[in-house]
Order: structure tokens, then C-alpha cells, then sequence
């Protein structure tokens, strides 16, 4: 293989670590949830580079079938979070989850 | 003649069966229906009956054995590897039995109607049930006599027995204002316990003669085999297993027919209604008791000379005059009655207690009849008097008309007298009946208990049969004898006390002659009277030839008394005595003020018959409180003093334990332990909230530091060696 | 048809999960519901009764599977002779005291048919059960609920916290007992299989004797069963309980109590205790006859101290105590008879008596204590008697004790008429159920025992004497007195029976006089199980 | 340097733009087109790592999706797009820097680990045994239904959540 394994990972984690800036620090409850959207991504490359570099020769698709499985969560985790964003629109005109400390009371 | 009616002897029972659900379940409130209904299921089966008993009495030539005929099997019930077979038979026995009791119960029936007040408006506000009650009964006497095995015998006895309770109970609703006097709801509480002490104990036989002999038909239980079997094995010592059973089973009928000492409570039995008193209490359900040991008598005999026939005897020849010896002291129309039938069950039971079987079946038979007709004869009386006494109330303008209500006792001889004249039905047929118990010739009464005398008189001649020895024939002579003179005496009592002279009462004065339905059955059951006892007299007799041959497995061994012409005379004589007596104390001279004249000359004696010896009190004191004060004790022990306390005791220590702990150890160690932590974590928890901003954020870098110092540590472990190394500090 | 016993067992759980999604103030739909569920297993129960072949001796409807197999736990169901007749008994038990329950249940609705329904699952599941873990599980299931159904909707005079935890404590000792005795059989045989376990433990079954022939183990381990159960049954002195816990049920709790739970008890017995451990049952029979003086104990005493009850429903708890002692007497019998082959027909005819009291003081107790519940709430009192504030009656001037009732014979004729049947059923009149159980108890007893046995009658003459006295004299005879009515119910109307009580006594009724005059079918069941144990 | 190196590198310009585009764009809607790029160019390392039908799945089901729909609420709520506040919070250097930090500490173990590198071939036919795979009781059809349960939870869930009261 031409580009290492090693190569990957690293971008990945880079992928990661904005993704998890982007989730601590925006304050736009859909830019969080785009944080983690990436965050999400980032674990995908990694399963999928470990799968070509280290399952593959055993033949099985556990790192493939992984993947599907966490994109199948993350479209679930999107539409959820997503509804609860529009709901909070609602009702709060507002997105911020800044002012959204109600489990604090 | 062909057999096929014996076939469908089963069903007698359940004609009566059938009247009484159906009314139970839908005719409840339809009085005429019900009587109808009642009517025609005891109709049906009278009818059947007395098929059977013409058909039993042609004979049963063709099939053998010749002692317990006809046995069917109706159903089984298993019992591990073998099975109880249940069902029914004709022999003579439940022949004659069949003649009699469709018949007695059909004419009671009848009776009740006009008894219960059907059509008037005093009609009882339970007539139907009543009905339905009696139909019971029925169904239970004649399930009893068509029985091929103890087991239904013993099922259908124990019909009776809750039959009567109900009916001795029937106005449970009435109470007297003299505490004293036993209430119907009392008497049939203490009809049924004590009938049930005779029944556990007959039960007890029952169930040991079923685990001797594996079989409870009597075709099984009375063959030879058995019975030689059964009087050669030892229940212990030299007691043989067919006289201990024989005991047993004999305890059954001392308190089904009310011999001493379980006699208590037919007398008491009088506080249901009349028709019942005839029907169960004289006619049929107490002769069960006389049917059982007839029906076992080969049980009885089995053992030659054993004390089984003894007891029999010496407690039926007490009971006869013992209770003849109270009849004397009553007032009560019906008591007088009811002793009376005690001591002619006694005449049966002695009968049978000296081998005289065929006597003592026949007097039986003939008692049914008469002493049945006498009970109607005095509800007669009592129905009038009753009215009587609310015509004479409601119309009344004199003194006489303030008598309080309830205090006026309408069975009482002594608010009777002169009733002759005013009830001329009812009053000569309770004569017939009065001469056909106390035994004057040509009535049914003198030749079934001249049999019985002459029995007796026998075996003291010429030594008895099955081991009896001829002293106790002489003993049963003398008391029965005793007794034919108490009974006429009591007997003529009653009839001065209640039909002669002049009426006493403003009640008496105003009686009625009863409605028809009550006494056209009174006029057949003194004809029968009269004319049954033709069937068993010495020059034809039928009776014996039928009878005889239902005990043929006795041989050639069954008491026959020829007819003896002294012994004819000295009880004939003994009885006109006892009229003659009667006579000159209540006829002579009748009563005018409600006072008996013995009263005085026979002072405490008097009192004593009076109470009926105390037997009542004795026992309530000696059984019935000290059971109650048991039962007491026990539920204090349980509840109050040692079970239950032990449990909670058990259960406080439990608590006292943990609460222990709690103080000894936990409190100040573990305890102490866990609210250091607990201050600790008070304090750090005050830290901390500050932490807690609720933004999702916030706690999101918090989890993001986390991770982060995870792998930072892994990092440092795996790897600060070399690091360290590498600065030349490993 | 092998699932049959397991749907039978598990419909009610089925009920359970529905009644859970009903909203609980729709009280109309809970109720529909459960007792339209709890007609399912009453249904195919019915259908077991018939499919099931009496004519054979084993186990029917035989099913097994693994469920725990790391130490052998199997899920092994079956029925017998014995396990038929009870399985029909609960669920007709359970259907009609939900239906009861539907008019006189008024708070918490949707708790009480929810754990009705548990404590079916739980009783059902014993009788079914043929492994000791699965039977010990069934056995803890019934437990839980019946202390909610105490504790919750008990009579608050009744001290219902108390009884409630007594009568859970009291089980749950034994429970301990027997959880022991059973890991003790595990360890020394390697199985839990109640059939494995049975058959094998004569000297030639395949096990050998029971713990290798070590008689202490052997011992230990019998009481452990005998007293786990003997508290079910109860037995005397171990039914302190009963009164207490009988008292504070509500009335459907009662009939459930009386007619299903202390038959657990008493099937333990048949079904492990002496299958299991016959010379040590026999031993204590008939060697040194502990269990049958304890058994005379209960049926004497138990009679007696009804006598001195002046709560109705006490009386008749104890009243169980009394006919349970019979049931121990037929068991004790057949215990002592067992392996001795001229006793083989005693035996099992003790053993059919005990198994028909069973099945007969079920039906007949458990219509005792509806018919308590029908004047319980007309009246809101159950004493007999005027009391005084000791408890204690209070007397006229005649010293005759002023009953509280009286007189209901005249005023409600119909409740009057159920109650009696069902009254001389209780006292074993003949031509009714309980007359059988009695019959055969004591032909066995009388066989095997004969002195135990005429002890024992004893108790029938005490019976009548507190059914008739005590019970149908204050409550239905004498005369109707209204202002003492009005004084001890505060003005409550009186009525005869509804139609919802008249459904529910019917079926009882039918059966005591239908088992009464013709009771081969039911003890054709009971024989098919006693030639197994005792047959030639 | 070959030409999957050259690509490689191209991609990972791609999608680590375009995350840090999502990360630091003031407009929410530019932030999400450049979440867009970012998602694109992770389906083109799915290319190189020769995962085609994972590739399109990326293409299909984020950019095609998720990101339709983050751009479809983005529009529900108009005011979201004005950027008169601030769009980060007060927390953000601690956020960049523990990830900053966290990153370090991931590429300092990384750079420690002698990967392993295989010359073996994908499978010709993998897409379909992946597809056989997912359905086979022996290999991913539980948690394949957990998914698809999950799924339609969540589907009922959010118009539930979403919908007018």
C-alpha cells in the first residue's frame, strides 16, 4: 500500500480533536451537532484504515460493517438532535445552548 | 312374575330428588306448583314402590343366593388397585321397608298442605321450602332402604340427618319469652350433634369393617366366609372383630333412633313442625336406626353368645322403660308423643337384641303407621287449638281474651280437654291410634309387640338363639312389660287430658275441626292401624313368611315365638290396666284447673320425670361447657399465651438483634465510618456544585479533559521510563 | 402440546404486561381485561382436565429444556394425577375472585389485577413444575404478590402491615429451609430433576439412596421440605400465620390464601417430601409418629379454637387449620404405608383422601370466605357477636351472648341457601365434596392407623358443632332484629345476593354437589398419581 | 511520491479544511457547506482505502442527508443565520486547547507504534459478501436490526420532538 497506516490516523485524530473543538466551543446548537458529525467521521476513517490494513487479511468485514453501523447512528443521532434544535426554536426562539441550563435549577 | 321393575328400583329415590331441586331452583315461589311437584314425585314413587314390594313379596325363587337380591352396581370409585362399588338391591327387607315409608311420607304430604295453612292467610311464608325440605327427606329414607352397601347407606342417613336439622330448625325464626325453653333453632343444632356422635362412631365401624373386609356391600360383608372370618380374627384381646364393629355400627342407631344415652334430643326434635314430627321423628328416620341393625343383624349374630346382642338388648329394654317413665311427667302433647316413640324403638331394639328379627321388623312397621297417625292426630289438635285460640282471641270481649300473646303454649295438654266434640275426626282416629300402640287386641299395635313378648318370653323358656341366654329373655319380658303398662297409662293420660271432659281454655273451647286434606289421611292411616296387624298374626303369617326368608343365611336359627296365649293375656291385661289407671286419675274425674294430680303424691319423683331426669343438664354441664371452656383454652393458648407469642417473640428478638447491632456496632464503627465519608462528601459536593452550571458544554470539556488526562496517564506509564532514561535519571 | 402447560402457566403473565399498558384510571378496560385474560388458562386448564389420560400413571404434557446448564437447571414442566385437578382448581379460583373483585375492589384497581395475575403465574408455575429451582422460583413468586395483596388493601383494623409480614416472614423461613435442602440434594446427586430425583432413590434407582444412605443428611433434609411446607399447609404449631394473614386480605386475597396457596404446601408434600424422602417420611409416620400427632393436633385444636371465634373470618381460617389437618392425616397414613404391599390400596386411598381434601377444601373454603365477603360488605362487620372493647361477647341478662346478626335466613333466603350447602359441604355432610376427602382419609387411616385414625374423627363431631353453632345459628337463624342491624352496620341496606356474587358461588356450588354425588372422576385422577407412589 | 500519496494528501487538505471551516466560519451556512467539503473528502480516503460501497454511502448518506438536513434546519430557523452575537462561547480557548492537547498526546502514541503494513488484496467481490454479511445469522444481522429498529425510533422520535404542539 502507498499510503501508510499510519497516515491515516493521524488524520483522523487531527479530524477528531476539531471536531471535538468545534463541539466545546460553538454555541449554535447545530454547530455542535455538526462537531460531532466529524468527530463520528474521524472513528469511520479510523475503522476503515484498520480495516484495510490489519483485517483485510483475514478475510472478514468487521471495520466496513462497524462503519455502516456508526453512520446508521450518527443519521439517527442528526435527525434527533436536529428535531430537538427546531423544537428549542420553537419554543425558546432561540438556539443557543448557552441559555439552555434548565437542568440546573 | 318377572324381576323388571326391581331394575328400576333406583329411581325412588329420585323422584322426591327431583321435586325437591325442581322446587328449590324454580318453583320456590309458587306454593301451589310446589306442592304438586312434591305430590307427584313422592306419588311416583310410592307407586314404584309398592311394585316392588308386591313384586318382592312373590318371591325370588329363581335367584340366589338367596339373601341380599338383586344387587346393581351403579358406579366405582377407584381405590388404588381396586374400586368401591356403589349401588342398589332388593331383598324382603327393603321390600317391606318400600311398603311402608312411600306410603307413610305420601299421607304426611298430604297432611302438610292443609298443616302449613295453604290457602289461608296464615299460610307459613316458607311453605314452598318446606315442601322441598320434606321431599329431601324422602329421597333420603327410600335412598336408605335401596341400598346395597353401608357406604350409600350411610350417605343417605346423613341426608336424613341434615333434612332434619332443616326442618326441626324450619321456624328458626321463633324464640320463646321463657329463656329456658329450647328454641327450634336450638333443637335442631342439638338434634344434628348429637345424631352425629351416633354417626362418627357408626362411621368408625363402617370404615374398620371396610378395612377388614375390603368390601362394603352387604352381599361381600355378610357371606359366610366373611362373617366366620370377621368373628375369628381378634380386634384385640378376646374382643372378635365382628362384635366390635357390631358395637360401632350399633352406636350409629342409638342416636339415629334416640335409644339411652343419645336420646336427648327427639324430644327436643318436637319444636319443628308437626308433620315433620311425624314424618321423621316417628315414622321413618328414627326407625333407620332399627333398619341398620336389622339390615347388619348377620354382623351381629356372627359371633355365637358375644356381648354385641346383650348391649342390644339390656339398651333397648332400658330405653323402653326409661322413657315410658317420662311420658308419665309430660305436658307436652307431642313430648309425650316423642317418648313414646323412644320407648317403642326401645321394643325394637330389645327385640332384636334377643334374635326376634321378624318381630321386631314387623313392629316396626306397624309403629310407623300408627305412631305416624298420632303425630298428625296431635298436630290435628294443635292446628286447632292454635286457631282456637286466635278466634278466641281476636273475637273475645271477656277476661278470658287478655291472655298474652306467646305465652299461650297451643301443645300444652293441660289448655286442652273436651276436644271430642269439637274435632270428631281427628279425636276418634288418635283413639284408633292410641289403642293400636298401647297394644289392645285386634289392633296392628297388639300382634307385632305380643310377637315380641312372646320372643322373649321364649328364649327365657326355652333359651334363645345365637348364644342369648334365657335370663336375658326374662329380663326384656319384665321391662317390656312394664312398659306396655306405662305406655297404656300415658297413653290414656293423654287422651282424657286432651279429648275428654270439658274444654279448659278459651282455645280448646273455639277449635276447629281441621280442613279435609289433613284428615282423610288420618282416617287411611287408622284404617291401616287397624288392619295391618292381620298380615303378622300366628295362624297366617304373612309377615314372617316374607321376612324369614330375607334372614334365611341366619338358617335355621331365627326366634319365631309361637303364639302364646298367657303371655297374649298378660300384656293385654297389663295395657287395660294401664287404661283402667289413667282412667281413674284423669278420666274419672276430669281436670279443671291445668294441675296434674300426681304432681303432688309423687312429689320429688314427679319433678325428677318431670325433667326427664336431668339428663339435659348433665350434659350440658358434664360435654357442652366444658368442651366450650376447652375450646376457650385452646384459643387463649394459640392466640394469647404460647404459639402466638412464641412467633412474635421470634419476631422481636429479630428486631431486638438488629436493633442491637444498630447500637453496639454499627452506630459506632461502621456508622461512624460511613458518615465520615459522608461528611466528606458533603464538603466536596459543596465543591463540586459549583461546578455544576448545568451547560452542556461545560460538562462536555470536562469529559473532553478526562479523556484527555486518560491517555496522558497511559502515555506517562508506558513511556516516562524512557523518558527518564533518556535523561540519564533511570 | 407440550407447550400446553407453559401457556397455561404464562397467559397470566401475558395479562400482566397488558394490564400494565392500561392508563389506571380506566378502571372498566383493567378489569375487562384481566378477567377476560385469567379466562384463558381457566380454559385450557378445562381442556387439560379432559386431554389429560388418566389411565396412565406418569407424567403427561412433558417438557423440558435447558435453562441454566452450567449446573444442570432444566425448565421441566409435566402433569400428573396429582398437578391436573389443582391446575384447574387456581385458574377457576383466580377467574372468580377477579370477577368478584371487579365490583368490591374500588382503589388501586390496576395494582390488584396485575398482581392477581402474578400470584396465578406464581401457583400455576408450581404445579407444573417438575425441577427444584423452577418450583423454588414459582414458589417465591406467589409470594411477593399475596404480601402486596395483604398489606395494600387489607382492612385497616386488621392490623393488615403486620399480618402481611408475618405471614411473609413465616414463608420465607421455610423458603430458606427448603432452598438449602434443595442445594444440599444438588450437591450430593447433581441434579435438580424432581422425576430423576423420585425415582431414583429407592436402593435400586438409578441414584441410590438418597445422600448415599447418610441418614443425618438425609434427615436434615426432610424436615427442611417437611417444615417449609408444613408452614404452607399449615400444620400445627406452625399456622399462626393464617388466621392473621386471612383476616387482613381482602376477600378475594382469602380465597385465594385458603384455596390455592396452602395447597402448595400440601403438594410439596405429594410431590417432593415423599416421593423423595419415603423412609424418612415413614420413618416419622409410623416409627416415631411425630407428623401424625401433629396431624390430630391440627384437626382437634383447630376445631376447638374455632369454637371460641368470635370473628367470622377467623373462625373459618381456623377452620382451615382443622381440614388441613385431615389432608396431614390421609398424607401421614400413606407415609406409613408406603413400601408395605399388603398396605399398597390403604395407602392410596389415604393418599386419594388427602388429595380430594385438597381439591375439596379449595373449592369449599374458598366459597366460605366469599360468602364472608358478601356480608363483610354489606354489613362492614364480621363479628358474630356484640363485643365489648375487650373482644369479648357481650351477654343478656339470661347470660346469653347478643349475636350481632341473626335472622339473615328469613331476610335474604338465597344467600341463605348457598351458604348452607356450602356449610355441610365444609363439615362433610355425605352427597357433598368434603364428605370423600374424609371418607378416604380416614379408610386409609383406619387401615394403617387405627388409633390416629379414631382420634381423628373426633374433629368431625367438632366441625359440625362450629359450623352449625357458631356460624349458621348467629348468623342466619333467629329472628331478624333491624335496630340491631342498624346499630351494627350504621344503617347499612341489606340485600340479597347480587348477581355478580351468585356467578361467582354457582360454579363452587356446582362442584361440591357435582364432586358429592358422583366423585370417581376426580379421584380417578388422584389414583392415577397414588399407584404411581404406592401400586403394587 | 506516488499518486495516492499526492491524492491522499490532497483529500486530507480537503477534509481537515473543511472541518476547521465548520469549526471557525461565522456563518452557520458556510459552516455547513464546509462541513460538506470536509464529508467529501472523507469519502475520498474511503476510495483509497479501496471501500467503494462505503465511499457512496459516505457521499449518500451525509452529504446527500445529514447535511441537506443540517442545512434544511439552518433555514427553519432564520435567526440562527444572523451572526449579531458571538458564535463561540467563553470556553473556547479551553476547548482548543484540550484539543490541541489531546491531539498531541494521539499523534505522540501514534508515532510510537511500528503499524503493521500489509500487502494482501480486498477481495474482488467484498461489497457483496459485506452486503451477505450484514444479513447472515452468523455474522451482523442482530446489531443490523438494532439498526434499523434504532432507525425507526428515531424517525418517530424526531417528528414527534419536532412536531407543532
Amino acid at each position: 500500500m502507498d499510503v501508510p497506516l499510519s497516515w491515516y490516523l493521524v488524520v483522523a485524530a487531527a479530524l477528531f480533536c476539531i471536531g471535538l473543538a468545534g463541539a466545546l466551543s460553538r454555541r449554535n446548537a447545530i454547530a455542535v451537532l455538526m462537531g460531532v458529525e466529524l468527530m463520528l467521521n474521524a472513528v469511520n476513517v479510523n475503522l476503515l484504515a484498520f480495516w484495510r490494513h490489519v483485517e483485510v487479511v483475514k478475510a472478514t468485514l468487521s471495520g466496513q460493517a462497524f462503519a455502516i453501523i456508526v453512520i446508521t447512528v450518527a443519521a439517527a443521532e442528526a435527525a434527533v438532535g436536529l428535531a430537538l434544535a427546531i423544537a428549542l426554536y420553537r419554543t425558546r426562539r432561540t438556539v443557543d445552548v448557552e441559555d439552555v441550563d434548565l437542568m440546573k435549577l | 312374575m318377572t324381576e323388571t321393575f326391581f331394575n328400576l328400583t333406583w329411581l325412588i329415590p329420585l323422584f322426591p330428588l327431583a321435586a325437591f331441586a325442581i322446587i328449590v331452583l324454580w318453583t320456590n315461589r309458587h306454593r301451589l306448583l310446589s306442592t304438586w311437584i312434591a305430590w307427584i314425585g313422592i306419588g311416583l314413587a310410592w307407586i314404584l314402590g309398592w311394585i316392588v314390594f308386591f313384586q318382592a313379596w312373590g318371591g325370588f325363587e329363581e335367584l340366589t343366593p338367596p339373601t341380599h337380591k338383586y344387587p346393581v352396581p351403579l358406579f366405582s370409585i377407584p381405590t388404588g388397585t381396586t374400586s368401591l362399588n356403589l349401588g342398589f338391591q332388593v331383598d324382603t327387607l327393603t321390600g317391606v321397608m318400600l311398603f311402608m315409608v312411600p306410603f307413610v311420607c305420601l299421607m304426611i304430604f298430604i297432611y302438610s298442605k292443609g298443616y302449613m295453612n295453604y290457602g289461608t292467610k296464615d299460610v307459613d311464608p316458607r311453605y314452598s321450602r318446606f315442601f322441598a325440605y320434606i321431599s329431601l327427606f324422602a329421597c333420603g329414607m327410600l335412598g336408605l332402604v335401596v341400598s346395597d352397601n353401608f357406604l350409600t347407606l350411610f350417605v343417605f342417613w346423613e341426608i336424613m340427618g341434615l333434612c332434619s336439622y332443616l326442618l326441626i330448625g324450619f321456624w328458626f325464626d321463633k324464640t320463646y319469652p321463657d329463656p329456658k325453653r329450647i328454641t327450634p333453632k336450638e333443637a335442631g343444632l342439638k338434634a344434628f350433634l348429637t345424631t352425629r356422635v351416633g354417626d362418627v362412631i357408626m362411621l368408625a365401624g363402617m370404615l374398620l369393617l371396610y378395612s377388614q373386609v375390603g368390601s362394603l356391600t352387604f352381599s361381600d360383608v355378610f357371606s359366610q366366609e366373611t362373617l366366620e372370618q370377621l368373628a375369628h380374627t381378634y380386634a384385640w384381646g378376646n374382643v372378635p372383630w365382628a362384635t366390635f364393629i357390631a358395637l360401632l355400627f350399633f352406636g350409629g342407631a342409638v342416636g339415629k333412633s334416640a335409644q339411652f344415652p343419645l336420646h336427648v334430643w327427639l324430644p327436643d326434635a318436637m319444636e319443628g313442625p308437626t308433620p315433620v314430627s311425624a314424618l321423621i321423628h316417628a315414622a321413618t328416620m328414627v326407625s333407620a336406626g332399627v333398619y341398620l341393625v336389622a339390615r347388619s343383624f348377620p354382623l351381629f349374630v356372627a359371633v355365637e353368645g358375644g356381648s354385641q346382642l346383650a348391649v342390644v338388648a339390656f339398651i333397648g329394654a332400658f330405653t323402653a322403660i326409661f322413657s315410658s317413665t317420662i311420658a308419665v311427667a309430660q305436658n307436652d302433647i307431642k313430648r309425650v308423643l316423642a317418648y313414646s316413640t323412644i320407648s317403642q324403638l326401645g321394643y325394637m331394639i330389645a327385640a332384636l337384641g334377643i334374635g326376634a328379627y321378624v318381630a321386631a321388623v314387623f313392629h316396626l312397621i306397624t309403629h310407623a303407621f300408627f305412631k305416624a297417625l298420632l303425630f298428625m292426630g296431635s298436630g290435628s289438635v294443635i292446628h286447632g287449638v292454635e286457631h282456637g285460640h286466635h278466634h278466641s282471641h281476636h273475637h273475645a270481649t271477656g277476661p278470658e281474651g287478655h291472655e298474652e300473646e306467646g305465652e299461650f303454649d297451643a301443645n300444652d295438654m293441660m289448655n286442652m280437654g273436651g276436644l271430642l266434640r269439637r274435632m270428631p275426626v281427628t279425636g276418634w282416629t288418635f283413639i284408633v291410634g292410641a289403642l293400636a300402640l298401647t297394644g289392645i287386641f285386634p289392633w296392628a299395635g297388639f300382634w307385632s309387640k305380643d310377637e315380641i313378648l312372646a320372643d322373649a318370653w321364649k328364649t327365657f323358656q326355652e333359651g334363645g338363639h345365637f348364644g342369648v341366654t334365657a335370663n336375658w329373655g326374662f329380663f326384656v319380658w319384665l321391662l317390656l312389660t312394664i312398659a306396655a303398662f306405662l305406655t297404656a297409662f300415658y297413653t290414656g293420660r293423654q287422651i282424657f287430658l286432651t279429648f275428654a271432659g270439658k274444654p279448659r281454655t278459651a282455645a280448646a273451647e273455639h277449635a276447629p275441626e281441621s280442613v279435609p286434606s289433613m284428615t282423610w289421611p288420618l282416617v287411611i292411616l287408622a284404617a291401616f292401624a287397624t288392619l295391618l296387624g292381620l298380615a303378622g298374626t300366628p295362624w297366617a303369617n304373612q309377615f314372617f313368611e316374607m321376612i324369614g326368608e330375607s334372614a334365611v343365611i341366619l338358617g335355621e336359627r331365627l326366634a319365631h315365638g309361637e303364639f302364646n296365649l298367657v303371655i297374649a293375656l298378660v300384656s293385654s291385661g297389663v295395657a287395660l290396666a294401664g287404661w283402667v289407671v289413667a282412667w281413674l286419675i284423669y278420666g274419672f274425674r276430669p281436670l279443671t284447673v291445668p294441675v296434674d294430680p300426681l304432681r303432688r303424691p309423687l312429689g320429688p319423683i314427679y319433678t325428677l320425670l318431670e325433667n326427664k331426669y336431668y339428663f339435659d343438664e348433665i350434659y350440658q354441664a358434664g360435654i357442652v361447657r366444658p368442651a366450650i371452656r376447652l375450646a376457650q383454652a385452646c384459643y387463649t393458648f394459640d392466640d394469647k399465651v404460647v404459639i402466638d407469642p412464641i412467633v412474635d417473640g421470634v419476631g422481636r428478638f429479630g428486631r431486638w438483634l438488629s436493633d442491637w447491632l444498630r447500637r453496639a456496632v454499627d452506630n459506632p464503627i461502621v456508622d461512624g465510618a460511613v458518615n465520615g465519608v459522608g461528611r466528606v462528601t458533603t464538603w466536596f459536593g459543596e465543591f463540586m456544585r459549583a461546578t455544576q452550571t448545568g451547560k452542556v458544554q461545560n460538562y462536555l470539556l470536562v469529559a473532553a479533559v478526562t479523556v484527555f488526562l486518560l491517555v496522558a496517564l497511559y502515555v506517562f506509564r508506558t513511556y516516562l521510563p524512557d523518558w527518564l532514561s533518556a535523561l540519564g535519571l533511570g | 402440546m407440550e407447550y400446553l402447560l407453559t401457556l397455561i402457566t404464562f397467559t397470566p403473565l401475558l395479562g400482566v404486561l397488558l394490564v400494565l399498558l392500561v392508563p389506571k384510571d380506566d378502571e372498566r378496560t383493567i378489569k375487562n381485561l384481566g378477567i377476560g385474560i385469567s379466562f384463558i388458562p381457566l380454559v385450557l386448564a378445562t381442556y387439560l382436565w379432559f386431554a389429560y389420560d388418566k389411565g396412565q400413571s406418569g407424567f403427561q404434557f412433558e417438557f423440558i429444556a435447558d435453562w441454566i446448564p452450567a449446573i444442570n437447571v432444566n425448565y421441566h414442566v409435566g402433569a400428573d394425577g396429582l398437578s391436573v385437578p389443582l391446575m384447574f382448581l387456581t385458574a377457576l379460583l383466580t377467574t372468580l375472585g377477579l370477577i368478584y373483585s371487579s365490583y368490591t375492589i374500588k382503589q388501586r384497581v390496576k395494582e390488584f389485577f396485575l398482581l392477581f395475575l402474578l400470584l396465578e403465574m406464581g401457583m400455576l408455575g408450581v404445579f407444573m413444575s417438575l425441577d427444584l429451582v423452577l418450583f423454588y422460583v414459582f414458589w417465591e413468586v406467589g409470594l411477593v404478590p399475596m404480601y402486596l395483596l395483604i398489606g395494600i388493601w387489607g382492612q385497616p383494623k386488621d392490623r393488615p402491615q403486620y399480618s402481611a409480614i408475618k405471614f411473609f416472614l413465616y414463608t420465607l423461613a421455610g423458603s430458606v429451609l427448603m432452598l438449602l435442602a434443595i442445594l444440599g440434594l444438588y450437591f450430593y446427586h447433581g441434579t435438580f430433576d424432581i422425576v430423576q430425583l423420585s425415582q431414583g432413590l429407592g436402593s435400586e434407582g438409578p441414584l441410590g439412596l438418597v445422600f448415599g444412605g447418610n441418614s443425618a443428611l438425609a434427615i436434615a433434609a426432610f424436615w427442611a421440605f417437611f417444615i417449609a411446607f408444613a408452614i404452607k399447609v399449615p400444620l400445627w404449631p406452625f399456622h399462626t400465620w393464617l388466621p392473621d394473614a386471612h383476616t387482613a386480605a381482602p376477600t378475594a386475597g382469602s380465597v385465594i390464601l385458603a384455596g390455592v396457596l396452602l395447597k402448595l404446601g400440601g403438594f410439596g408434600m405429594l410431590r417432593i417430601a415423599l416421593p423423595i424422602f419415603p423412609e424418612q417420611f415413614k420413618f416419622y409416620c409410623w416409627d416415631v409418629p411425630i407428623i401424625p400427632i401433629l396431624a390430630l393436633l391440627s384437626i382437634v385444636y383447630g376445631a376447638l379454637v374455632c369454637m371460641a371465634q368470635w370473628d367470622l373470618k377467623r373462625l373459618i381460617a381456623y377452620s382451615s387449620v382443622s381440614h388441613m389437618g385431615y389432608y396431614m392425616l390421609g398424607v401421614s397414613a400413606a407415609a406409613a404405608g408406603w413400601g408395605v404391599s399388603s398396605y399398597s390400596d390403604a395407602a392410596a386411598m389415604a393418599s386419594n383422601g388427602a388429595a380430594l381434601q385438597m381439591f375439596n377444601h379449595g373449592i369449599i373454603t374458598g366459597g366460605l370466605f366469599f360468602l364472608v365477603g358478601v356480608i363483610y360488605d354489606r354489613a362492614h362487620s364480621r363479628d358474630l357477636a356484640l363485643m365489648d372493647a375487650e373482644g369479648n361477647p357481650l351477654r343478656d341478662k339470661d347470660n346469653k351472648v347478643l349475636p350481632a346478626f341473626g335472622g339473615l335466613g328469613k331476610m335474604t333466603p338465597y344467600y341463605y341457601g348457598i351458604f348452607l350447602v356450602t356449610a355441610f359441604a365444609s363439615l362433610g355432610l355425605p352427597g357433598l365434596a368434603g364428605f370423600w376427602a374424609e371418607f378416604f382419609v380416614f379408610r386409609g387411616a383406619f387401615e394403617i392407623m387405627p388409633w390416629f385414625a379414631a382420634f381423628g374423627v373426633l374433629g368431625i363431631i367438632f366441625t359440625a358443632a362450629y359450623i352449625l353453632w357458631k356460624i349458621v345459628q348467629y348468623l342466619f337463624l333467629g329472628d331478624f332484629n333491624l335496630e340491631r342491624w342498624k346499630e351494627v352496620t350504621h344503617d347499612a341496606k341489606l340485600t340479597d345476593l347480587m348477581t355478580f356474587e351468585k356467578v361467582t358461588m354457582w360454579p363452587l356450588v356446582l362442584l361440591m354437589i357435582g364432586f358429592g354425588i358422583y366423585p370417581t372422576p376426580l379421584v380417578d385422577f388422584f389414583n392415577s398419581f397414588a399407584q404411581k407412589l404406592f401400586g403394587g | 511520491m506516488t499518486v495516492s500519496q499526492v491524492v491522499f494528501i490532497l483529500l486530507s487538505i480537503a477534509a481537515l479544511g473543511g472541518a476547521l471551516g465548520v469549526v471557525f466560519a461565522r456563518n452557520l451556512f458556510r459552516a455547513a457547506l464546509a462541513l460538506v467539503l470536509s464529508f467529501v473528502g472523507v469519502a475520498g480516503f474511503y476510495v483509497l482505502l479501496e471501500a467503494e460501497f462505503l465511499a457512496m454511502v459516505q457521499i449518500l448518506v451525509y452529504v446527500g442527508a445529514i447535511a441537506i438536513l443540517i442545512i434544511f434546519a439552518i433555514m427553519l430557523s432564520r435567526r440562527m443565520m444572523s451572526s449579531e452575537t458571538q458564535p463561540w462561547n467563553e470556553q473556547w480557548v479551553g476547548a482548543v486547547v484540550v484539543a490541541a492537547a489531546l491531539f498531541a498526546a494521539l499523534v505522540f502514541i501514534l508515532s510510537r507504534v511500528d503499524w503493521p503494513a500489509t500487502e494482501a488484496q480486498v477481495p474482488a467481490d467484498s461489497i457483496s459478501q459485506l452486503g451477505q454479511a450484514l444479513v447472515s445469522p452468523d455474522f451482523y444481522v442482530l446489531p443490523f436490526e438494532v439498526a434499523s429498529v434504532l432507525l425507526l425510533v428515531a424517525l418517530v422520535g424526531a417528528v414527534i420532538i419536532a412536531r407543532e404542539q
